[in-house]
């Protein structure tokens, strides 16, 4: 639906660096990465308003890398808002159309129409400066969807909100995607807003992409150091990886020696996320291959679950509920055994 | 509740408020409106005024012609020798005016480079109301620029590229959104440019003496009767002056 | 790569940017060397080059005096009538210049309410250096103080007020973090309040006509020999100005 | 140690309203609040950067209502760091020093040991514009340290920084907190922050404390529905309350009925924290006195762990580890059971 070949702009402090991408019709899709690394700017790029240095844009089989925006058929949703402050919420809506010099008695039925959708028809007459984060969002929304746009482009649109407005757009945003038959393409720098709405996500890094696939496979196979680290590994060592018995590989950090299902020998890191790990305070017997004995060091209280790390020669962290915790009567000093299984152990 | 160095730059502060207010208000007060609605009836000082009201509003009206697009140009779009055009739209300000006079009179005399040309197409600056309005359009043309200019950077840009999105070219955009968003302060720069022309005395004394404006008048009559007889003029344009700058603020 | 509205846009705007470069371009290019050397041997060219120099330089350390603490004040404090004094800060800016000479005459004269006292002490302003000065510090003094409030507020007040929990004073604090850190811009509004202080001609025309200043001889020069006269002199005085004013950039 | 009374300030949109609190030497507090709260103004003004326009501040029993900043011995670390960007690493550490007239020799002796502390000496001739976020957040504290205040006050001093970062100088904080017997009052939006560091807590809410108390009490037993909303707890459900037998009070929803062990009747709200609750296949026998069967509406994967929605007649959100989340096969519309104690239910 929307492919990107050897994209590369180049402006000021910020860079797209021969991105290639395709992003598949009425797909959900995030670009997830840190800010300042040019996530913006390929949305952007996508909607026509910057000139890429080098590099095809295609939506639909179109090549549309020389149009402008208003040729492109994209929806465009900031996280600002950016609705017109001297035009009213209907006159905002309706902005699209009036330009299209659509009828105006049919402009008055699907604004209508579209501000039934988002709740907002009580808003119609109001100037956005009055109108609370998500009421914005809201009519950006309406705006942005009443022409009809192939792709909805959204560029962080839940950072400015609360968390509980961020939750009643989540379960809209969704259910546009349904209703709509709408491709998505939303930014963010926040990983569980991209769990609980991506179909597929691309993580970008310094405007390339480092790393696109379902939420899933991001999630539990990071790619590289940069990827498992912001979407929040606890894990993260180093060891040097040997093939061992029954097709496992053997990683020796020094300390420890852990086994893995994957293949790679040399130097290596290993993941393992934090609620893989299981702790007890007997030895118990199980499926899982990795099982070490080591001392609890440190306890963090994070509300809803408990945080420790457990020494056992590497330092590992680990989570657990509340009364977990509370049934092991775990204390800082106290002797632990953790396992996991090696099929949990993600060498790269 | 204020402490002794918030007072002490409070005091040194006053007497720079002071020393612009007094003059004001004394020359304000400083006429008796017998002198002053006599001056209302003088002819010479009624043709005068409306020289440098008419001249001030035409040479605002080019200003704000070329100069709003600069300014749209400069608030959105980095080029090659940015700076330099930024340098010069401010140089009037800080050229002495009578070398504004010279400057101007030098070109746009009738056998200057652009004035020849011209004077044969009957258009002559010197001692003439064009040469009053360029002389007022080169030392005021910067204040539309500017003002006009921080209008455009007060419009997030991502405004205009939301409405391109949504199906408006550039030109729409630009008088859609842009321009109505940008009109304060296009407004306030205007009011300014049109102060500031009203103001301008050395330039216009050697471009164009005569038609008289009202700050030439002030000083012939000064020269010829002295201070007395040119206090009322300058109370009836200070007046107009402040009152457009109340307007402003 | 560029839209035609930007492109007509530049177009619009390049008018503007010429009008105002080519006469001052014009002026540099429109006198010989031999005529220019031989004005910088006439004293009388550098006597007023001296005084007009040498008055904007009074008035700008007069400016800076009591303009910075000013600027101080506006950028960190609110109080009733804040709006009041930042408007009587930019009036000279809006009244015309005749107007100013004529105002300032009325107060200064050795008859005003302020010279009368100042002339029983021997402090002269008609046709004198003081008069001069008087002049360019009304019309200039606001560049110092919006140039060094913009400066002050640039800088965060949380950085003076973890300098005081740090033990620091107010006035220390002012002297050791708030005034270094605006310092560029208080040099900034200085080299400006220099710029503007010499350019003026209409209020120093009436307050005081001798000693002649730079512009001043200009106009005498013009109006005594003609163009061709006054330009050299008009050339040297702008270079002096544009010189500084690329310092600024 | 330091005493606060009706102190009340009104300034532009800020607002602090009637507040009385009490901190203890020593003592960790931390101003837990949303953005606009008013938290960084009363901070401020415990400073002396404000004059209150009612109401005593005391430190150590001393009156300082009217003292300004530099008379109040306390030391100040901002969000922004706020370094004096002309000056070096060295000399804004010595800054306080130099004011104090301490021997040169003396000040590179302190500011030595000070910067060693911090792992910063090799960074004393740089300038703070060349210094990542954290570093200048160590110069800030080491500046704000050296004078031997005997209250820190720092303002959202970690928002500025990236997760690991903020892990970092947590840890540090404690240890600052231990080695310099000093009291620390922080101000932050962050529950999480506020758990990992608090001894207690004060909730502001629009210029007024809305609560104080040890973390766990906050966490546990939040006073009123805003608190509950911002400690984050899901579960906030409206009843009826009355008498029950065996010294318990029942709520009724209207749907179901829910018993508590705290006393209240008349209209209630009660809420339940998502950790308390235990999610099961079958009905099985435990202490809990609340029991109900439902249906599973709703499941979001927030990586670490699974947030459920269900349906028990009122809608209850809960949290699990994805491997318990695995282990009982757990799909949408699955009917499910769902327990917790009595003691777990907060009425207010």
């Amino acid at each position: 639906m929307i492919k990107i070949e050897h994209l590369s702009k180049d402006w000021k402090e910020f860079k797209i660096n021969d991105v290639t991408l395709e992003i598949n019709e009425d797909e959900y899709f995030v670009f997830l990465g840190p800010s300042g690394s040019g996530k913006t700017m390929l949305l952007e790029l996508i909607a026509g308003m910057w000139t890429p240095d080098s590099g095809k844009i295609y939506i639909n089989n179109q090549d549309v890398t020389n149009f402008p925006p208003e040729k492109r058929g994209v929806g465009f949703v900031y996280q600002n808002y950016m609705l017109f402050p001297h035009k009213t919420v209907f006159e905002n809506i309706a902005f699209g159309l009036n330009i299209r010099k659509v009828d105006k008695k049919k402009i008055e039925e699907q604004v209508g129409e579209m501000m039934d959708l988002f709740g907002i028809s009580h808003l119609a007459h109001r100037l956005p400066r009055t109108l609370s984060g998500g009421e914005q969002q809201r009519t950006a929304l309406a705006r942005a969807l009443i022409i009809r746009p192939k792709v909805l482009l959204m560029d962080e649109p839940l950072s400015a909100l609360d968390r509980i407005t961020r939750e009643e757009l989540i379960r809209e945003f969704k259910k546009i995607h349904e209703e709509f038959n709408i491709t998505i393409i939303q930014v963010t720098h926040n990983f569980d807003e991209a769990l609980q709405l991506a179909e597929r996500i691309a993580i970008i890094k310094q405007g390339t992409v480092s790393q696109v696939g379902s939420t899933d496979e991001v999630f539990r196979r990071p790619k590289d150091e940069f990827v498992a680290d912001f979407v929040g590994t606890e894990n993260i060592i180093r060891g040097v990886a040997t093939d061992g018995e029954e097709n496992l590989t053997s990683v020796d950090t020094g300390n420890i020696v852990v086994e893995s299902t994957e293949h790679k020998t040399g130097k290596v890191h290993f993941t393992i996320r934090p609620e893989a790990i299981t702790v007890s305070t007997s030895r118990i017997t199980t499926s899982a291959r990795n099982e070490f004995k080591g001392k609890l060091t440190e306890i963090y209280d994070l509300g809803t679950i408990i945080k420790l790390t457990v020494d056992v020669g590497e330092q590992f962290v680990l989570v657990l509920t509340r009364q977990s915790f509370d049934d092991l009567e775990l204390n800082i000093g106290k002797e632990v055994f953790i396992s996991f299984k090696a099929t949990a152990v993600n060498l790269f | 509740k204020y402490d002794y160095t918030t007072i002490f730059f409070a005091i040194m502060g006053s007497f720079l408020v002071l020393f612009i207010l007094i003059p004001i208000l004394n020359l304000m007060v400083s006429s008796n409106l017998g002198a002053i609605s006599a001056n209302l009836h003088d002819p010479q000082v009624i043709s005068s005024l409306f020289v440098s009201v008419y001249s001030a509003l035409i040479a605002t009206i080019i200003a704000l012609i070329f100069g709003v697009p600069l300014a749209y140009i400069l608030a959105r779009h980095d080029f090659f020798g940015k700076g330099l055009v930024e340098s010069i739209i401010d140089i009037p300000i800080v050229i002495p005016h009578t070398v504004t006079g010279i400057a101007l009179l030098l070109i746009f005399t009738s056998t200057g480079i652009i004035g020849a040309p011209l004077s044969k197409l009957g258009i002559i600056f010197t001692n003439s109301i064009s040469g009053i309005i360029l002389a007022m359009l080169f030392v005021s043309a910067s204040f539309v620029v500017n003002s006009a200019r921080e209008g455009f950077e007060s419009v997030d840009p991502r405004m205009e590229k939301v409405a391109r999105t949504l199906g408006s070219g550039t030109l729409r955009t630009f008088f859609v959104i842009s321009f109505p968003l940008a009109l304060r302060s296009i407004v306030v720069g205007a009011i300014l440019c049109w102060a500031r022309a009203i103001s301008e005395f050395g330039a216009i004394i050697i471009l164009a003496f005569y038609p008289l404006a009202a700050s030439t008048l002030i000083y012939e009559r000064f020269v010829q009767f002295g201070l007395s007889d040119s206090t009322p003029v300058a109370i009836i344009l200070i007046s107009i002056c402040l009152a457009l700058f109340i307007v402003v603020r």
